[in-house]
């Protein structure tokens, strides 16, 4: 069982730095990743109708520095709308393991805290920081736009505080995480993003990076290739 | 021949086939029980002599008490303006997993979805059907979900977690002998 | 820099190649794929990819009470949800023989209208911005939330308002809502030389539209076309008129239709319809006020509320097409069985496959949100 | 002596120029976005929004390189770009605008999309690589409207230096009056030359996932967004100059650039973008018919 107050919020890491001006530096760049969020909205569910009136001209995102965008490459914010079917969560893992770092993610609904109205479907996924760090919740079914702005701004601030690094944790508890994809998708699941490898590049591994569940992957893991551009038709 | 005339020479040709039994429920409503052997030349002779071309959906109800599968097909005459409901029951497993029946996509095009969708939800095989293969669910690997004998909650218990909520401010208003405690026989009705 | 994964890798030469669109995508409505195997610009042949949004609808309504059943029924489509309300209680209604007042019946196809103005509106902004545009789309979801505050009054929720019920509706409309339902219709028609000018007759607009994705007659009655794409075909169909609910038979509107069948044609009916649901709402507006007596017949306790025996079929026709339940009840307190017949079924899974082949992709989003699919319903 | 100072002023002309021009792209682009939010009726992003954007791109702990070729495209492409603002002269510094003319810089405004085709070339992604084909078929598209107008102007002014140009049009008079057609098809290669809509088609986020773009991520968008501002600056003080007779002061300058970039930005919220294969028939349609009879009249 896993706990909401546990969703870890760990304070920024005290690194010596030399250079007298690293903290203002380090303080304008929270400032502006806070003030200028690029945000992929993955609408997997009946959450994302509220986003297009937090979007457009009613309620106008932009003013708060806010803009959707594309490609999970570009993107910093994911949003996940509404429940996580199985299926979906696939494309949802891959999706985040793609944006680049610091990133963040914000649950949108009900369901992805807990499963909300669909608690009895066998379809899909009940709480989503199981499967990746999630930054903040909004609760709601559906959220009004005005919440999804407020969820938004909460972020922001945390992000100003230095609070906004749920994302490190992904590397530190991999796992964890990793465990409970592998319940949900077999044990042959393995994306693309060698997350191991990436920890270790940023020295971000911890004690819960390895386990028995990333001992499985190693098994099966294979050397990652191109993947050729071909489906079945 | 206005939509009267239709119906009254629609149901005096219903007549002729053989075991069937029709029901004009209300106006624009009428339910045809037919036996599964005939139902694909009711149809087609539906579709080509009565004008009923649009297939509205395939329905499948499964009644596990009765071994059967019941199909629904549900067809719409623009022209007589009532809709045809033919029922037909078929065997729930016969010898192998999947029940088998006929498909009807070469009469009706939509019928290659609803078959799928049958298919996929209740484990019926429609024989010559271009499309049998997963689509919703690929990446299911239980038995077909909507058969009655699939328990959906009992699934969710073993697979999934919940996240508990209980914070501290909660805990006091429990402690003080309120809160949203929840009694085990009044839980989720 | 972070080490990367992929490196390019040497096929043999060829011209075909397949892309995703989808399940994440802009140009794609809500969570749906669709595979393309493209030669060039030039799509060979595209399959669709459903079951991200698959909740198991059917499933879970089996396992809840009839009236439980209501707050998951809007669910299924998210754009237009009272529809899906309204068929679910028409059906419970079919099947226990149980009366709607007529003021209920009135206030049940003023949400029902007000909804389909919604859905357009959000439709709209959606095809536009498949070609580049986007200022429609901003117009438009403002504009649509105009109608969300009418909700709101109305009902309390801005877009799933559980507000019908079987036997009727919950309660009675507010004081001064008429007036305000007016107000805002004014303002609809004030806008519609602004939309036309800006989407309806851009001339960038309609060279992009114009013959893009065509659905001929035939091909429309054998693929199951239903609502205003059906329409769209030149072939005058609409549940409201050809199979009454409701008090559809005692209003006075008109179907638009449309010979050309292209994605143009489909957007353009759609225009007219939003402004014959604009004259639908006037005349209720009219009316509402003369029509008296209680919203809703009594019904028994709903958590012990046993439907009896029996099944039917209820249609109604959404801003997507012909929307039907077959629901099947054996007498007990939970639906037996209840079949949702989403109209975007067929458009969002073979129509939109077989228009893909021989399009060009930078067309293929435009015919799916010209199709105005819903993948929700597809999914269920 | 007199060497060394003009060396000394030369680079700091040279540095300067671009930081001007970087700082007066940041307000195009918000002026850009403000324009849009004003059309779509909403206020917009706020003032330093451009700034934000950027320094936290570059900000980004994860950059994902896909090889050196990559690399060098991005910063080929934005190279392109400082390259020929340094030969655009500006009120009170000419930078080596004398010595390049407009033939180098109609060269250098191609570099930058060729560099963005190397760089996305490496992506392998399919849609990044439909939308850089599409690119280079804008570019061939509204390149050869653009040559016939410089070569149109370049001829009534006889002279190849903007320099030379802008000191004729401050004698004479601006060359909008004396050339209108050609003036006016410049106007819509600028459309083109920006990659505003109508003829946007090689983004299109509906299509192809912002084509060029799509594997683009920190500090290659970031270099991407920089790119931008460059592009929205260049493309107007080169009508500015060929056209509107240059800055005689930096009030009127910028004033004339703001005036001339706001025409494509309105334009390009009012219409959906055209197809790849109309978008190179309107442009050799068009603007090489207007500017060929532009010429005639000048010759």
């Amino acid at each position: 069982m896993n706990k909401l107050e546990n969703i870890p919020v760990q304070a920024k890491s005290d690194k010596k730095r030399t250079n007298p001006l690293a903290r203002v530096f380090d303080e304008l760049i929270q400032f502006c990743q806070s003030r200028s969020m690029f945000m992929l909205h993955y609408c997997t569910g009946c959450g994302a109708i509220e986003l297009p009136p937090a979007m457009t001209s009613r309620f106008d995102m932009e003013r708060l520095g806010i803009q959707p965008m594309v490609t999970p490459r570009q993107a910093d914010i994911l949003l996940v709308t509404g429940y996580v079917s199985v299926k979906t969560l696939k494309r949802v893992l891959l999706t985040y393991e793609q944006m680049q770092s610091p990133k963040y993610v914000i649950g949108i609904c009900s369901c992805t805290v807990n499963g909300g109205m669909y608690w009895q479907s066998y379809a899909t996924a009940k709480v989503l920081n199981e499967y990746m760090p999630v930054d903040v919740y909004i609760a709601g079914c559906m959220p009004r736009p005005e919440a999804v702005i407020a969820g938004l701004r909460r972020l922001m601030s945390n992000i100003e505080n230095g609070k906004g690094d749920a994302w490190k944790d992904y590397y530190k508890r991999y796992d964890y995480y990793l465990g409970n994809q592998q319940h949900l998708f077999g044990d042959d699941w393995q994306t693309p993003v060698d997350v191991i490898g990436e920890a270790k590049f940023y020295g971000l591994e911890g004690e819960e990076t390895y386990g028995e569940h990333t001992k499985i992957l190693e098994q099966h893991q294979e050397p990652l290739e191109a993947q050729v551009m071909r489906v079945k038709l | 021949m206005n939509c009267d005339e239709i119906n009254i020479w629609l149901d005096t040709l219903l007549e002729e086939i053989n075991e069937i039994k029709v029901t004009r429920k209300s106006e624009r409503r009428v339910r045809v029980d037919v036996d599964a052997s005939s139902l694909p030349a009711l149809l087609e002779l539906l579709k080509g002599k009565a004008s009923y071309v649009h297939l509205s959906a395939i329905s499948c109800v499964d009644w596990p008490d009765d071994e059967e599968f019941e199909l629904v097909y549900h067809c719409w005459s623009y022209e007589a303006k009532s809709l045809l409901s033919a029922h037909t029951r078929i065997p729930r497993n016969t010898c192998e997993e999947f029940a088998h029946y006929v498909s009807i996509y070469d009469i009706y095009k939509p019928a290659g979805f609803f078959e799928r969708d049958i298919y996929e939800m209740y484990g019926i095989y429609f024989e010559s059907s271009p499309f049998m293969e997963k689509f919703i669910l690929t990446e299911w690997n239980g038995p077909p979900p909507m058969r009655k004998d699939f328990d959906a909650e009992a699934y969710v218990n073993e697979t999934f977690n919940w996240a508990e909520y209980n914070p501290d401010w909660l805990q006091e208003i429990t402690e003080e002998g309120g809160g949203i405690e929840i009694r085990p026989e009044d839980v989720r009705l | 820099m972070r080490p990367e994964n992929y490196q390019a890798v040497s096929l043999p030469s060829s011209n075909e190649y397949e892309i995703f669109i989808g399940p994440n995508h802009p140009g794609i409505e809500g969570n749906y794929a669709f595979k393309l195997r493209l030669d060039g610009d030039v799509v060979i042949s595209g399959k669709a990819d459903a079951g991200y949004l698959h909740r198991g609808f059917e499933k879970l309504m089996e396992g809840r009470l009839w009236i439980q059943n209501l707050a998951i029924v809007p669910r299924i489509c998210v754009p237009d949800p009272v529809p899906m309300e309204v068929v679910y209680s028409l059906s419970v209604e079919a099947i226990s023989d149980m009366e709607v007042p007529e003021r209920g019946q009135w206030i049940r196809v003023m949400q029902l209208e007000l909804s389909r103005v919604a859905a357009h509106l959000f439709t709209f902004g959606g095809h536009a911005a498949t070609t580049g545009m986007y200022t429609p789309m901003f117009w438009g979801v403002a504009d649509r939330d105009l109608a969300l505050d009418l909700f709101e009054e109305l009902t309390g929720g801005r877009v799933y308002h559980i507000y019908n019920i079987p036997g009727g509706v919950r309660r009675d409309i507010p004081a001064g809502f008429l007036d305000r339902l007016e107000n805002y219709l004014d303002y609809l028609e004030s806008r519609q030389n602004d939309y036309d000018n800006l989407l309806f007759t851009n001339q960038i607009f309609v060279k992009r539209a114009r013959g893009i994705g065509v659905i001929n007659k035939e091909q429309a009655l054998e693929w199951g076309v239903t609502g205003p794409n059906l329409r769209a075909c030149g072939l005058a169909f609409d549940v409201r008129r050809d199979d009454p609910y409701l008090i559809y038979d005692k209003l006075d509107f008109d179907i638009p239709i449309i010979d050309e069948g292209d994605a143009l044609a489909r957007i353009l009916v759609r225009r007219d319809e939003l402004f014959q649901s604009v004259r639908i709402l006037r005349q209720i507006i009219k009316h509402l006020p003369s029509v008296k007596g209680p919203v809703r017949s009594p019904i028994p306790n709903p958590l012990a509320w046993n439907v009896p025996a029996g099944e039917s079929y209820s249609r109604v026709e959404s801003s997507k097409g012909e929307l039907a339940y077959y629901t099947v009840s054996d007498g007990g307190p939970k639906p037996y069985r209840v079949h949702v017949r989403g109209p975007s079924s067929m458009h969002a899974v073979q129509v939109l496959e077989n228009l893909a082949v021989g399009a060009r992709i930078e067309d293929v989003a435009q015919i799916m949100f010209s199709l105005d699919a819903c993948p929700p319903e597809v999914d269920r | 002596m007199t060497s060394i100072t003009s060396i000394t002023e030369i680079l700091a002309e040279l540095l300067l120029m671009p930081m001007i021009a970087f700082i007066c792209g940041l307000v195009m682009v918000l002026m850009y976005r403000k324009i849009a939010a004003r059309l779509q009726r909403r206020i917009g992003p706020p003032f330093f929004q451009p700034v934000y954007d950027i320094v936290k791109l570059y900000s980004k702990d994860t950059q994902i390189s896909h090889g050196l070729i990559h690399d060098i495209g991005i910063v080929v492409a934005v190279g392109g770009y400082v390259a020929a603002v340094i030969l655009l002269p500006i009120p009170g510094m000419d930078g080596i605008a004398d010595k390049g003319g407009i033939i180098t810089l109609s060269y250098f405004l191609m570099i930058p999309s060729l560099g963005m085709a190397l760089g996305v070339g490496q992506c392998a992604n399919p849609n990044g690589s439909i939308g850089i084909s599409r690119a280079l078929t804008a570019m061939l598209a509204y390149d050869i409207p653009f040559i016939i107008v410089v070569f149109g102007v370049a001829t009534h002014y006889q002279s190849t230096s903007l320099v030379g140009m802008i000191e004729y049009q401050q004698a004479h008079q601006w060359g909008i009056f004396e050339m209108p057609l050609l003036a006016a098809a410049g106007l819509f290669t600028l459309q083109g030359m920006m990659g505003k809509h109508p003829f946007e088609i090689y983004v299109a986020p509906a299509e192809i996932a912002t084509g060029p773009m799509v594997e683009m991520s920190g500090k290659f968008m970031g270099g991407l967004f920089v790119m931008q501002s460059f592009q929205f600056y260049v493309a107007s003080v080169l009508y500015v100059s060929l056209f509107l007779g240059g800055g005689s002061s930096w009030f009127d300058f910028l004033l004339k650039i703001f005036f001339v970039v706001e025409i494509p930005m309105s334009i390009s919220f009012l219409f959906p973008r055209y197809r790849t294969e109309d978008m190179v028939r309107i442009m050799w349609k068009w603007p090489v018919m207007a500017a060929l009879i532009g010429i005639a009249f000048v010759i």
